[in-house]
């Protein structure tokens, strides 16, 4: 019971400061593609204790504050299941569908809070976000079928562990393609352009996140850090092939190793997806609404297709 | 109970260090934004950022002159940003009206309607010159002598005298309900309490 | 700590109404505390995402120039009045100083004349980047706003170094302009920096003007045919957009424009598309002016009038008499109306700022219908300047 | 001075020719190359500017209002172009000063709209058939009610004194004053 505890505290503690250090680094690649020098690194950590330590003018009800932390719940539980190298808490419960669905949740608290503020840039966010989900459900279930097809399961551990065998989803044309769909889906995840829909400055100015000040924000920025951590965790561990060291004697060193494994795939699915925000506009949202039921969609369902040949 | 004042070195740190600007282009001066934010002059490497929203920003740059009907939005903006807030007047014009201070439309000390903790002078302000205040502004911070936001909650009897004095009583609600016979289709009177 | 409904119950108490709001639509205030708009505020009735009626809301940043110009010796309203256009500030004090020109009856020398020329071209390549950046920051591509404003700031250095101001120039004055070009020097490093720029503007083709999703955002939308247009007082590319090929400098001459060789671009669409395609020709159109200005070389010869009665600036009277002077600003027709009562200050001026049309009845009408995502990119595509309405 | 360079431009005389044929109340003359100057009397600008368009003004660039108060009288003087014929045409008319009154163009150029209510705000001409003229514009309503105008016998620096309450660099003794 006792290690568990102690499990669960590592992974959160490491899952905060890593997406902390992954906001950092998106900002630093971003600026570096504006031909700018960037913030430090630690950046987003000063962001948030600043916006912690704010104080609080005007409250808009339960709901409003209950919204923030339901979100925040909900992506502390998505990273227990999901197996984070050699450890894990509730890895062996790590199902597909419950992981993508606990990921997505964060943006119903989000919306709750938003609609409970009763701001009308927070409300057209809000629908924005609604339909953003709507829409990448159906190329990220085609993308989960295929999985599940492929490896005859739904456990993400087994998935991870038959990779070590069969080598790379992505080496296989099915998964490739559904890894394809599911990189897509992640931009809208990560609210990147073209993507970032819901909280489009120019437009909106920040949609559901335009009432939230202070405290609100700041567990905000920390449930973004550990979504960020956990989504692309998500990805490498199913597409990538996860990490499983065995090579050391020592447990210690082979998580170690497997962390640092993880750790190096992690930056690249959010490598990739920096790159891809710098260089592109944003839809509406109607057109991406759109794109994500013709292409991505395509793609993904050819890839259960293929999968279930 | 922890004891949150232990944490205030930190506090102070972090929002000198991250100082998350009011994108509210008040003047002409906002056409220095973008050369701060973009390669020549780089704020972000302090941490300062443009927001959209004022609810969680800290910083109001006054970028210029401020007319009247400016200024009863900066009213508004600034008392919507959550404690501690700072501001940070560009330009001679907020000081005393710059070239504009025989001008009926233009306000002349803008330290009389919001506290000002940092005023840069210059018309144009070079970006030099921001980026000085900005420093100025941290330093300020860090020993706590950026305190407009108190000074606005002691004295806002007096802060609010003078704003009524200029654009005179009720109008918030006025400015407020100003819009709406125009924007219903049929011509409604809006009704005087 | 309150909470809204306590803070709704209060506001009943004392009497005040809340908003009325009629079935299904919703009022959304835009601006000018937000990102698209400064210092410019529409009020949308909304029906979800769709725009049912825009009202524009200016006077944000009305001085009172005219007014102000009544006071004010003729040479100290340049100071003043180049405030009108941030953007290009370059464009008042031309206008102003060629109507004062044209009252005093003077004919302006060869070399002011291409110094002049040069700084409007500048100031209209300076301008055109800053507004690939609005637009580019609009549309959520912020690589290729950054990048414009960063080469934007070479220009800068170079006016800098001409007139000693970065944003404000104060340079050209009735006569003539307030000093002789730096140097060889300076040509040399303006030559550069438009062989810079146009090796760039690949980048923005591929970021900005022929990528797929920007395109998708901006075709069909904020369509304006030629009648409207015309009728609506539409200038410039908005104008040309449509179909009509009105440029001031080609229809108006004046300066050296007459001995320049320069396409006017013209597409027929009239949406914000074309609107952005004409923009990006006529960065071209204007690297080329300048660069054919730079193979001419300035002529020699004084920079400003010879005559006495400019030695002393502030005791300078103009003859009674009206004139009006228009140039083309990248926004479009820029006009000067000037009145004098033969006194040491100006009777009158009328700046007339092309934005007084796009930006009040243009924009309420090409709003109706439009998706709410498309409110900041049919601004910025009409190039609205809010200083140039207000004044 | 304008007139040392006048009619010089053979193109104007004929344009101005041929809409005073339609138009005989009007004056015209030619200032000099591609700046045309027409006078017309109040009551008649409709029609003038209705055949104006007709006849190749396209564009109505602006409506000056210009304060004369030792004649009484406000100056509009509206700012016309011709994209065909490539030139700039003022049609001035005078209004009295007292009672400021005259029809809006409003359907002849819808623009005029905007333009009227900037004349409208700042010296109190009314144009009949405009019906946004009280719509909120440039000033603020306690600015509107407090009389703030560009005519000239608006007191500026007195009003500033009253409103700011302060107005540092003024010398009240001093005629002209420089900046």
């Amino acid at each position: 019971m006792m290690e568990t505890a102690l499990k669960a505290l590592f992974i959160l503690l490491y899952a905060t400061f890593v997406g902390f250090m992954f906001m950092g680094i998106i900002r630093i690649v971003t600026a570096r593609i504006h031909r700018r020098v960037g913030p430090p690194i630690y950046q987003p950590i000063l962001d948030t204790i600043k916006l912690l330590s704010k104080k609080s003018n005007i409250t808009h009800g339960v709901i409003y504050d209950f919204g923030v932390l339901y979100a925040l719940g909900a992506t502390i539980l998505a990273i227990m299941f999901i197996p984070l190298g050699n450890i894990g808490v509730l890895r062996a419960y790590g199902d597909l569908i419950l992981i993508t669905f606990l990921l997505e949740i964060p943006m119903l608290g989000i919306m709750f809070a938003a609609m409970s503020s009763g701001n009308p840039y927070a409300g057209i966010g809000a629908q924005r976000a609604l339909l953003t989900m709507l829409a990448i459900q159906v190329p990220l279930g085609f993308a989960i079928v295929a999985l599940a097809e492929f490896y005859g399961t739904f456990s993400t551990y087994e998935i991870v562990m038959a990779q070590q065998v069969s080598g790379w989803s992505i080496a296989h044309l099915p998964l490739l393609l559904a890894a394809i769909a599911y990189d897509l889906v992640l931009q809208a995840m990560f609210g990147k352009e073209p993507f970032d829909i819901m909280i489009a400055p120019g437009e909106i100015s920040l949609g559901p996140m335009v009432e939230f000040g202070g405290k609100h924000m700041g567990i905000l920025q920390i449930q973004h850090a550990i979504a960020l951590f956990a989504e692309t965790l998500f990805f490498s561990n199913i597409f990538l092939g996860g990490a499983v060291v065995t090579t050391f004697a020592s447990p210690v060193l082979n998580t170690i190793a497997s962390l640092a494994i993880l750790l190096v795939k992690q930056i690249a699915v959010l490598l990739v997806a920096t790159f891809m925000g710098a260089i592109f506009p944003r839809f509406t949202i109607d057109q991406a609404a759109k794109f994500y039921w013709k292409w991505p969609t395509i793609i993904a369902a050819l890839g259960a297709i293929l999968a279930s040949l | 109970m922890v004891d949150w004042r232990l944490f205030d070195p930190l506090f102070e740190y972090a929002r000198k260090r991250s100082m998350w600007i009011v994108s509210f282009c008040t003047g002409c001066g906002g056409i220095e934004m973008p050369p701060l934010a973009t390669s020549r002059y780089d704020f972000e490497r302090f941490g300062v950022m443009p927001n959209p929203s004022p609810r969680m920003a800290d910083l109001f740059l006054i970028t210029g002159y401020v007319t009247p009907k400016t200024l009863k939005r900066i009213i508004i903006t600034y008392e919507m940003q959550p404690d501690p807030k700072y501001v940070l007047a560009h330009g001679s014009c907020p000081l005393n009206g710059g070239i504009y201070w025989d001008g009926y439309n233009a306000i002349k000390h803008l330290d009389k309607y919001i506290p000002v903790d940092v005023a840069i002078a210059g018309c144009m302000p070079r970006p030099e010159a921001v980026m000085d205040g900005i420093q100025k502004m941290m330093e300020l911070i860090e020993t706590g002598e950026a305190d407009g936001w108190k000074r606005y909650k002691e004295n806002y009897e007096w802060y609010r005298k003078n704003q009524d004095e200029l654009f005179g009583e009720g109008w918030r609600e006025k400015t407020a309900r100003r819009w709406i016979p125009w924007l219903m289709d049929k011509k409604k009177e809006v009704k005087e309490e | 700590m309150v909470s809204q409904q306590e803070l709704i119950r209060e506001a009943r108490e004392n009497g005040m109404e809340l908003l009325p709001l009629e079935k299904d639509t919703y009022e959304l205030f835009f601006g000018p505390q937000h990102m698209a708009t400064e210092n410019y505020s529409l009020i949308l009735k909304m029906d979800g995402h769709r725009v049912v009626k825009a009202i524009a809301n200016v006077g944000f940043l009305h001085r009172g120039f005219e007014k102000l110009a009544e006071y004010r010796p003729w040479h100290t309203n340049i100071a003043l009045l180049l405030r009108i256009c941030v953007p290009e500030p370059d464009v008042p004090e031309a206008i102003y100083s060629m109507a004062v020109d044209e009252i005093m009856g003077w004919e302006v020398p060869d070399r002011a004349q291409w110094i002049r020329t040069t700084v409007l071209e500048m100031a209209r390549v300076s301008a055109y980047l800053f507004w690939i950046m609005g637009l580019s920051f609009k549309l959520g591509v912020y690589t290729a706003g950054q990048w414009a404003a960063a080469y934007r700031e070479r220009l800068m250095a170079l006016f800098e170094q001409l007139t000693g101001g970065r944003v404000y120039h104060i340079y050209t004055i009735p006569g003539g302009v307030r000093r002789d070009i730096p140097g060889d020097r300076w040509l040399r490093e303006l030559k550069d920096t438009v062989e810079y720029i146009k090796a760039k503007l690949k980048d923005f083709d591929n970021l900005l003007f022929e990528n797929y999703i920007a395109h998708r955002r901006l075709e069909g939308i904020g369509v304006m045919d030629k009648k409207f247009a015309l009728a609506e007082g539409v200038t410039g590319p908005n104008l040309r957009a449509t179909g009509v090929a009105y440029d001031v400098r080609r229809a108006d001459p004046y300066l050296l424009y007459p001995e320049l060789d320069f396409e006017v671009p013209v597409l027929k669409e009239g949406d914000a598309l074309a609107r952005a395609m004409i923009r990006r020709f006529e960065l071209e159109q204007d690297l080329y002016i300048l660069e054919q200005l730079l193979e001419m070389g300035p002529p020699s010869g004084p920079y400003k009038v010879q005559d006495p009665r400019l030695k002393n600036l502030p005791r300078l009277k103009v003859p009674a008499g009206d004139a009006f002077a228009h140039v083309e600003a990248t926004k479009g027709d820029f006009g000067a109306y000037v009145v004098s009562d033969g006194k040491n200050k100006p009777y009158r001026v009328q700046i007339r700022g092309p934005s007084i049309s796009h930006g009040v009845r243009v924009i309420e009408q090409l709003l109706v219908g439009a998706r709410l995502a498309d409110v900041p990119v049919i601004l910025m595509s009409l190039d609205n300047c809010p200083p140039d309405i207000d004044r | 001075m304008a007139e040392e360079v006048k009619a010089t431009w053979p193109k104007g005389e004929e344009i101005v020719s041929a809409l005073l044929e339609k138009a005989p109340y009007a004056e015209g003359s030619v200032r000099r190359e591609r700046r045309l100057e027409f006078k017309v009397p109040a009551d008649r600008i409709v029609d003038f500017l209705r055949t104006a368009k007709a006849s190749g003004f396209e564009l109505l660039l602006q409506i000056t209002a210009v304060d004369w108060p030792n004649e009484g009288e406000i100056e509009l003087v509206y700012q016309l172009f011709s994209i065909s014929h490539g030139t700039h045409a003022m049609a001035k008319t005078r209004v009295p000063r007292d009672d400021a009154r005259i029809s809006s163009v409003m359907d002849i150029y819808p623009v005029a709209e905007t333009y009227e209510r900037d004349a409208h705000e700042f010296y109190k001409v009314v144009f009949e058939g405009n019906p946004k003229l009280e719509m909120p514009w440039i000033l603020e309503d306690e600015d509107r009610e407090a009389g703030v105008s560009h005519r000239k016998d608006f007191d500026m620096l007195g009003y500033v004194k009253k409103k700011y309450k302060i107005l540092d660099r003024f010398d009240e003794d001093k005629e002209n004053y420089v900046i």
